[in-house]
């Protein structure tokens, strides 16, 4: 449902002609994949209100990840029908593109998803309570922890099956996120997938407080940063005197003349724009985890069930990243020369700031969340480049990388110790000696995430410098591979820690997952190497999707 | 569509690590075995590119082209010119002898872990460099050399830090922190390089358009390719620095000695016999011949650089006590000469460092085996704890001094001809470099033999009483290296005549003419 | 009355939450400050839809205001659970994670 | 008939391989295969001297292509032979002596257990040494350049439990490679400048050559020569290399290897020849030394150090003449056999007697030996004779014509020489005399001696197996000893009358050296007579201050120039100081710097870098509202810039 739309039916009744009301013109079958996704999570939410507690865990299960390999069957069925290509166009009346990058980041986060759902819907890693198997979840969140009604809830064997409508909500807005072709369709996505992600950062079985506090923070923040895109939304409508992408566009670039001379004030003024713009870019660099926009994202992938936090680091990445490249190359590249100077900076201090701070760190998931920072900044440096290679390998970059973080946190949900997972790197001392092959299939991801050839992170990443290369930003490429340089110094840390350092006597025990972590992981590895040995069909894919439509 | 040769050289190693990674824990003498055959074997392919090869014939042959990644504009492209195609040789040579001298250096300790599978790793990750080293000789196309030349640090890393020396002086623990200090070490200052050089490699593309050696030199040829001067300079920076980093040349050396002392005798051979050889090996192929202007603009200073390395690898080789670490200065000594010869830009300076390249594998391999059998026996590398060894041990103490021999370059061994031709082929051209490097001859007797006097002769240590001499294994591995090594130094033709053709490109490449003798000899 | 002097008005009123999310301590009031952009927000939008004659920013303030609703739900419950487990709503209480 | 000149090498180089290869099961006849294999290539060397003989002069020069070496673009190095006059000469002196010195060792080293390896050694020797003499090129003679060196490394060595053995050898080694860096820059400089480096082509163009090329190459040349042959400056390793084998130090360190620095010049003496300034470079080298290894031979007590530094004399006095040119060349290749005989044989006898004194070396410790063994004092008194140059006898030919070039060298520089020449010759009377004495006449002083003395450990560990330290019963050597030194003594004898009488041996060496009549200012017969009288005085002097009164066992302080003598003239503490200590202290510095510079730089790096994260990451100090901070002051930046952008 778009304002346009609305907009339409109010001028039609000022007419008078209050007897037929137009139906707005919905191509649903294009918007099959969200669809079926935001069905799901309704569905989901009857199933919590009517089935059986002990069979709510399946159906939920089962539900989620049929829908979502329906919608990602949609999608590829939209891919193959040409609407990535030919037939890409504006749906639903203005508020939703149909096209390439659409089209393959909504698969993407699709495959993601499931990829991440499986993760969520792991029971084997700790050990059976009171005879019930138990995932990753609270008992019951609105129990205090450590209070008598939370042994209850644990006792009782309750587990917040919630997670998986809240997760196929969240998806929902990620599938419309990056596909949002007016500010307000944007503006919604957003709301519409963070609320969900506030709330399940805040489901941690195990250390709940640190849980609820990354919850507190992540929401004050989002909410605070959602604001800023929201004014920033409200000075761009003020400056073009509508919120859909096209209308912006012309206006930008200045085909369309100030018709009404009354609006002087506003129509066409560039503080508006560059104020409006540089608001609205902020709010989305917030959700990509742009230094300084980034503080909150070392705080919440500590605290949130490890679960959720791999699938924050790959879905929500992709859908901002989406976003931000719409919003870049299809509303304001009639003022790149204003924002590229501002992006240069942002990617550069990004990149080096993520890798050095990285070096300090204790704990493997705030290592794993400043890593996440300083790939943002590799992606901008790709974002940067507008041009068509730019797009492409922003995209393939997204692909590749959403993959290896999901393993990643996934291998880390298997090293436990007493207290559940343990996550600081002493811990982790030796475990190549105890478990070889969980730490080489970690070391595998690690060695991606350094970029070293024969992995996804080399393609990407030279994918993305080379596009950006070409973009004349050389300087960036630099700066990029001083910061990959100081960013495979911790990485290698890690490998050091796993494979020669004797292992502690108290050390974690690495717990066997079920053949859905091990399917999560599976893919992970195998992404890895095929997008590292043979990218060609990927790049393939990405570069006949790189194309906005208008 | 012929038997692709090049590939099965390079994926039958490949496929060998897979395999012996994969044999059971409790059959680790079976993993050997596989691993020796599988480099055997390959040594047998590395002959037959040898045979096949035609030193009159095109600059690449045995060449095979397959598209890989469009996008980046990368082919799966291969190809040996006379310089690849001995060092191919001398990797698939050198490797079967690593393995069979390493035999036992990867038992496992406690016997009782069944996960944990040292050994089988241990002799996959060797045959796993082999492949890359091998496909990185072979590769003519920037981009897919680059891949291999990064990728090889992951397994040279682990064979660093997860297999170290069990001879050290101040115990496990110290032993556990200096060798991961030194793995770690060893990546950062590769890995660093490597990523300087990926700049440069994008910069090149973003130029070029290609990473097609032919295409590029086609395109240079025509043309219708023109690199500005500054671009071409800093594109050739980008790739020198990696490839200095690797060789390695001073100041960009201090990773080797820790490697070479901290890894065990057999991957220290790795380290300095075939896989810095890499590096000077790309300085041929690829500085020379992608950047031919920016390498002459270079050449005074990369010269001096290497003079350097001749001289402080030498007096640090002297002042050296840990016997591991004088090999890894002296072999920076030798890289010295190599690079030397390499920038002197003259037919025997360059035939002579490609013959360096060889000899100097061999005879490192010779001198630092033999070290490593001997360290096994006392326990320690320290020199001062040896003595006389000599007298209780003489196959071994004389094994040890033909190899120290052949490190200081006496004529009638392989790595004196090498190193005349070096030194003749600069000194043509830098009059006072050559006379400078040829100090390194008198500092290399003096390293050498001050070894060889400390650790063999005199009176017997008591620790040293009754040190067992080298057995059947371990002559079975040195003989035939210094059997080589005699061979290459009375007859080293076979080699020149492969090596020659190549060397000839590469002058053309770089479009310079030997400096003419001021007499016309009396013929 | 010139109705710029609304959009004034609105940025003034955002400035002051972006300040009180900056200055206070307790959670709640934060968020409260966090409303008042928002509706910060809905001003601006309303003025505009007045100066360009379309409705669409009317429509969006309509829209702000379910999302706004939405965001208290989901805030309060965080909060609130954050208070029980805490007896305390001041986001400073809460830094376990740092560095 | 050329093939033979390949076997010629091949039979000693066979030897050497089966030798050292063949391990402990060759024990029993290893001496004799060595000696075989050497004296075959004798054989060979005489069938191929008698085929010479039969061509004319002019066309007794045989060459040999073997094999193309290393063929690089513009490099050709082959491995050929030549064979002529000069290198004739030497074949049959290596591989003569080298045979008799195979046959004494048979006898000598009987009961070393490592009998074997030694033989091996000294065919490996022999091989190189006969590959540097046949060589047709500069590299190739390099080769065996180096060999020798190798040779003379592991035979002074032999005794390698011996830690004095073992630095010696690796002195000698060392030294001789600073020769043989001069060598190998000469060869670069021929490359350079005739664009290869056989004898013909640089021999041939050296006059095309500019006199600055030509320089360079002489003096290196020169180097070369100097450290080869034990002249001053590197000369110190000589007297070390005594800690070798007796045989050893005949055959090297006398006859043979150390007269290859002559070979070289008389070989180059084109390039000399264009070059009058090295020239004299070479003779003041020649001068200096000879004095030097006189003076430091009369204050040795050690009875081979005393020969050994009569060596280095003795050599300088060729390195002299063949500075002379072409007046000088053929007479120092005659000296040089002489020598070889006559200095051979000396240090056979002082093997002789050492083996039967419990291997004494201290002459100190010796006297009145004559009666106990009568050979070795014949053939020693012989070559005696022979050395301090006692008319007719060898020595006497040789030394004379070296004197009269001296002085035909014309002007003050030829009386210089001349002077220089005959004073050494009166020092060689007097230290030779003395050695005589302290020998073989005088009371016995090791009767109440005990031997070894602890302050001066024996030499040669072969003691052990000759039974008890106790009071030493001198007695004759075995025949295998014995033959050789009596070969010897009758080349020391007669060799020079065979040169020297009507000039056989000038006109012989012609064709090579090109010889020319020097303009002598004094006539050839008075030369003879001051010749003879400077001996006198020096056997005079001798006789004076040894041949009365009894010899103190214990050496008195002397003078302060015995006491340098005895040191060497301090040439060695001089190394010491500067070389080895600064050597030590610049390579101690160099270790430090590698580690807290070069490697400190990278590790501040990445400390620093360190640091700063751990700075940065202060700022994440967990305070949700210090977060939005950053995030409201980021997004004023970025609204700032981007007007920012605009305005400007």
């Amino acid at each position: 449902m778009s304002s346009s739309a609305v907009h339409s039916l109010w001028t039609t009744a000022a007419e008078g002609k209050l007897d037929k009301i137009p139906a707005p013109h919905i191509e649903y079958a294009q918007l099959a994949p969200t669809l079926i996704v935001v069905g799901a999570a309704i569905v989901g939410i009857l199933v919590e209100a009517f089935v059986p507690r002990r069979s709510r865990y399946y159906v939920q299960v089962f539900l989620s990840v049929v829908a979502l390999a329906a919608a990602f069957a949609a999608v590829v069925g939209l891919a193959a029908g040409g609407y990535g290509t030919t037939k890409a166009h504006i749906a639903a009346m203005g508020a939703i593109a149909v096209d390439g990058p659409a089209l393959f980041l909504q698969g993407t986060i699709l495959l993601a998803s499931i990829v991440a759902v499986f993760t969520f819907a792991e029971r084997r890693l700790d050990p059976v309570a009171h005879g019930n198997k138990v995932d990753s979840f609270a008992a019951q969140a609105a129990s205090v922890p450590g209070s008598d009604s939370e042994k209850a809830a644990v006792k009782a064997g309750f587990t917040t099956t919630e997670v998986f409508p809240l997760a196929l909500f969240a998806i929902s807005g990620m599938l419309v996120f990056p596909s949002a072709n007016d500010l307000l369709t944007l503006f919604v996505a957003l709301e519409v997938f963070s609320l969900p992600l506030y709330l399940l950062c805040a489901l941690a079985r195990r250390k709940r407080l640190m849980s609820q506090e990354a919850a507190v923070k992540y929401f004050l923040l989002g909410a605070f940063s959602s604001a800023f895109l929201l004014f920033g939304i409200a000075l761009l409508y003020g400056y073009a005197g509508s919120v859909s992408y096209a209308t912006i566009a012309d206006v930008v670039s200045g085909s369309v003349q100030n018709v009404n001379p009354a609006l002087a004030g506003t129509m066409g003024n560039d503080a508006l724009l560059l104020i409006g713009g540089a608001m609205i870019l902020m709010g989305l660099l917030f959700k990509v985890g742009a230094v300084p926009f980034h503080m909150w994202t070392p705080d919440v992938y500590q605290g949130a069930p490890t679960p959720v936090t791999g699938f924050m680091a790959a879905a929500t990445k992709v859908a901002a990243f989406g976003a931000l490249l719409r919003l870049l190359y299809v509303v304001l590249p009639g003022m790149s020369w204003d924002w590229r100077p501002v992006m240069w900076g942002v990617a550069i201090i990004t990149m080096l700031g993520g890798a050095v701070v990285a070096i300090t760190q204790t704990d493997i998931k705030r290592l794993l969340a400043y890593s996440s920072i300083a790939h943002a900044g590799f992606i901008l440096a790709g974002v940067i480049a507008t041009n068509a290679d730019g797009i492409s390998s922003v995209l393939f970059y997204l692909g590749a990388y959403s993959f290896v973080t999901i393993g990643a946190f996934a291998v880390v949900t298997l090293v436990r110790d007493a207290g559940g997972e343990a996550t600081h790197l002493s811990k982790w001392a030796g475990l190549g000696r105890r478990s070889p092959l969980v730490a080489a299939v970690f070391a595998v991801f690690l060695l991606a995430f350094a970029g070293i050839p024969l992995t996804s992170g080399f393609s990407g990443k030279f994918a993305v410098f080379k596009a950006a290369a070409e973009g004349g930003a050389g300087a960036l490429v630099v700066v990029g591979v001083v910061s990959s340089a100081v960013a495979a110094f911790f990485y290698i840390r890690v490998i050091v820690l796993m494979f020669f350092s004797e292992p502690k006597a108290d050390g974690p025990t690495v717990a066997v997952p079920s053949p859905l972590t091990m399917t999560a992981i599976g893919v992970g590895v195998a992404v890895t190497l095929v997008l590292g040995v043979a990218p060609q069909y990927f790049l393939d894919l990405a570069h006949s999707a790189g194309v906005f439509v208008r | 569509m012929s038997f692709p040769l090049l590939t099965a050289t390079a994926a039958l190693p490949a496929l060998g690590a897979i395999a012996t990674a994969a044999v059971p824990a409790a059959r680790r003498t079976a993993a050997k075995w596989l691993a020796l055959l599988v480099s055997v074997a390959t040594l047998a392919l590395a002959a037959i590119q040898l045979v096949r090869f035609e030193p009159g014939g095109d600059r690449y042959q045995l060449t095979e082209s397959h598209a890989w990644i469009k996008d980046f504009g990368v082919r799966y492209e291969l190809g040996v010119d006379g310089i690849g195609v001995a060092l191919i040789g001398l990797t698939a040579l050198l490797i079967p002898f690593i393995i069979a001298a390493g035999w036992h250096d990867a038992d496992p300790l406690e016997t009782n872990s069944s996960r944990w599978r040292p050994t089988q790793g241990f002799f996959a990750l060797i045959l796993a460099v082999e492949a890359m080293v091998v496909l990185s000789f072979e590769a003519t196309d920037v981009f897919l050399f680059y891949i291999l030349f990064e990728a090889m640090l992951i397994p040279m890393y682990f064979l660093i830090g997860g297999f170290g020396d069990r001879a050290h002086a101040q115990g496990d623990e110290a032993a556990a922190t200096q060798r991961s200090y030194a793995a770690v070490k060893f990546l950062l200052y590769n890995l660093v390089g490597g990523l300087i050089m990926l700049a440069a490699v994008i910069g090149l593309y973003v130029v070029a358009g290609s990473f097609s050696l032919s295409e590029i030199a086609a395109a240079r040829a025509s043309g219708s390719l023109h690199m500005a001067t500054n671009t071409e300079r800093l594109l050739f920076l980008g790739f020198f620095f990696a490839f200095a980093v690797k060789a390695p040349l001073w100041p960009l050396h201090t990773w080797l000695p820790n490697a070479m002392g901290e890894a065990t005798a057999p991957v220290a051979v790795l380290i300095t016999a075939v896989v810095d050889k890499v590096g000077t090996f790309a300085m041929l192929r690829f500085c020379l011949q992608l950047f031919p202007e920016a390498s002459k603009w270079a050449t005074p200073v990369i010269v001096v650089l290497a003079v350097i390395s001749i001289i402080y690898g030498a007096l640090l080789a002297v002042g050296q006590r840990d016997i591991k670490r004088l090999v890894a200065y002296a072999s920076i000594s030798h890289f010295g000469f190599i690079i030397m010869g390499i920038f002197a830009m003259t037919s025997q300076g360059q035939s002579g460092a490609t013959l360096y390249m060889i000899n100097h594998g061999i005879s490192t391999a010779a001198l630092m085996l033999v070290a490593g059998f001997l360290i096994s026996r006392r326990g320690s590398r320290l020199i001062s704890d040896y003595g006389g060894v000599q007298k209780v041990a003489p196959v071994l103490a004389g094994t040890f001094l033909i190899g120290g021999l052949a490190t200081l370059s006496l004529p009638g061994l392989a790595p004196f001809v090498s190193e005349f031709l070096v030194l003749v082929g600069t000194f043509s051209r830098y009059p006072v470099a050559g006379v400078i490097a040829t100090l390194g001859i008198v500092l290399a007797a003096l390293y050498v033999l001050v070894l060889y006097q400390r650790t063999m002769t005199g009176p017997v240590k008591a620790e040293v009483q009754g040190m067992p001499d080298l057995k059947v294994r371990e002559l079975l591995v040195v003989a035939p290296l210094i059997a080589l090594l005699i061979f290459l130094g009375v007859y080293p033709k076979p080699l020149t005549d492969i090596v020659n053709p190549a060397v000839r490109q590469t002058m053309s490449d770089v479009q310079k003419k030997d400096p003419n003798p001021v007499v016309e000899a009396a013929k | 009355m010139n109705p710029v002097n609304y959009l004034y008005l609105a940025a003034l009123l955002f400035t002051i939450g972006a300040a009180g999310v900056l200055i206070r301590r307790n959670a709640i009031v934060v968020f409260m400050c966090v409303e008042l952009m928002l509706n910060a927000c809905n001003l601006a939008f309303v003025c505009f839809s007045r100066l360009h004659g379309n409705l669409d920013g009317q429509v969006i303030a309509f829209f702000t205001m379910v999302v706004a609703a939405a965001e208290v739900v989901v805030g309060l419950a965080i909060i609130v659970s954050l208070f029980r487990s805490r007896h305390s709503a001041s986001v400073d209480d809460a830094s376990l994670m740092k560095l | 008939m050329d093939n033979l000149i390949a076997l010629l090498i091949a039979a000693p180089l066979l030897g050497a391989a089966v030798l050292l290869c063949g391990g402990r099961r060759l024990d029993g006849i290893g001496h004799w295969l060595g000696t075989l294999l050497a004296g075959a290539s004798f054989v060979l060397g005489a069938v191929l001297f008698v085929d010479m003989l039969d061509r004319s002069a002019g066309h007794r020069t045989v060459t040999k292509h073997l094999f193309s070496w290393v063929p690089v673009e513009g490099f050709q190095a082959d491995v050929g032979f030549q064979l002529d006059q000069l290198s004739m000469t030497f074949v049959l002196l290596i591989t003569g002596v080298g045979t008799l010195i195979h046959i004494y060792s048979i006898g000598y080293m009987e009961h070393d257990e490592n009998r074997r390896r030694f033989f091996g050694y000294l065919n490996l020797f022999l091989a190189a040494m006969l590959l540097l003499v046949l060589a047709d090129n500069y590299l190739l003679l390099y080769v065996g350049w180096e060999g020798v060196g190798l040779a003379s490394y592991l035979l002074i060595g032999f005794w390698q439990h011996k830690p004095s053995a073992a630095t010696a050898a690796k002195k000698a080694f060392l030294v001789n490679r600073v020769g043989d860096m001069g060598l190998s820059i000469a060869i670069m400089v021929m490359f350079t400048t005739f664009g290869s480096f056989t004898f013909p082509a640089v021999l041939g163009g050296a006059d095309g050559a500019s006199s600055g090329r030509n320089t360079a190459i002489g003096l290196m040349l020169l180097l070369a020569a100097c450290g080869k042959s034990a002249q001053v400056p590197l000369q110190s390793w000589l007297g070390d290399a005594m800690e070798g084998p007796t045989p050893v130090s005949a055959l090297i360190h006398a006859a043979t290897m150390v007269t290859a620095g002559v070979y070289l010049i008389t070989r180059s003496g084109a390039v000399f020849n264009a070059v009058p300034d090295v020239q004299t470079v070479v003779v003041i080298v020649g001068g200096v030394t000879l004095l030097f290894g006189a003076i430091v031979g009369c204050a040795k007590d050690d009875i081979k150090k005393a020969l050994a530094g009569s060596t280095m004399s003795q050599i300088g006095y060729m390195i002299l003449a063949t500075g002379l040119g072409p007046i000088g060349y053929a007479f120092a290749i005659m000296h040089l056999v002489t020598h070889g005989f006559f200095k051979a044989g000396l240090f056979l006898g002082a093997g002789s007697v050492m083996h039967g004194m419990n291997d004494e070396v201290d002459m100190r410790k010796y006297g009145g030996l004559r009666k106990y063994m009568p050979v070795t004092f014949v053939t020693f008194g012989l070559g005696y004779l022979a050395i301090i140059g006692f008319p007719g006898l060898s020595g006497f030919f040789s030394k004379d014509k070296i004197i009269e070039a001296a002085f035909a060298k014309g002007g003050t520089e030829g009386w210089i020489l001349g002077a220089v020449t005959l004073l050494g010759a009166a020092i060689t009377a007097y230290y030779m005399t003395r050695v005589m004495i302290l020998t073989f006449f005088g009371e016995e002083r090791w009767k109440h001696a005990k031997t070894p003395s602890p302050d001066q450990p024996s030499v040669e560990p072969a003691a052990e197996t000759h039974g008890a330290h106790d009071e030493p019963h001198p007695h004759e050597s075995p025949k295998s000893m014995t033959i050789p030194m009596i070969v010897l003594a009758f080349g020391s004898v007669f060799a020079g009358g065979i040169f020297g009488i009507g000039d056989r041996f000038v006109k012989w060496l012609e064709p090579i050296t090109s010889f020319s009549h020097g303009d002598s200012p004094v006539g050839q017969w008075t030369v003879t007579a001051a010749t003879i009288v400077c001996l006198l005085v020096g056997v005079g002097l001798a006789i004076a201050q040894y041949g009365r009164g009894p010899v103190p066992v214990v050496a008195p302080r002397g003078s302060l120039l015995t006491r340098a003598a005895r040191r060497d003239l301090l040439q060695d503490d001089f190394n010491h100081v500067v070389l080895v200590r600064g050597g030590e202290h610049l390579t101690r510095s160099l270790v430090y710097l590698d580690h807290s510079l070069v490697d400190g730089v990278v590790n501040g790096t990445a400390a620093s870098v360190g640091g700063l994260s751990g700075r940065l990451r202060k700022l994440q100090n967990g305070f949700a509202r210090s977060y939005a901070v950053s995030m409201f002051g980021g997004a004023v930046v970025i609204i700032a810039a981007t007007l920012l952008m605009r305005a400007v």
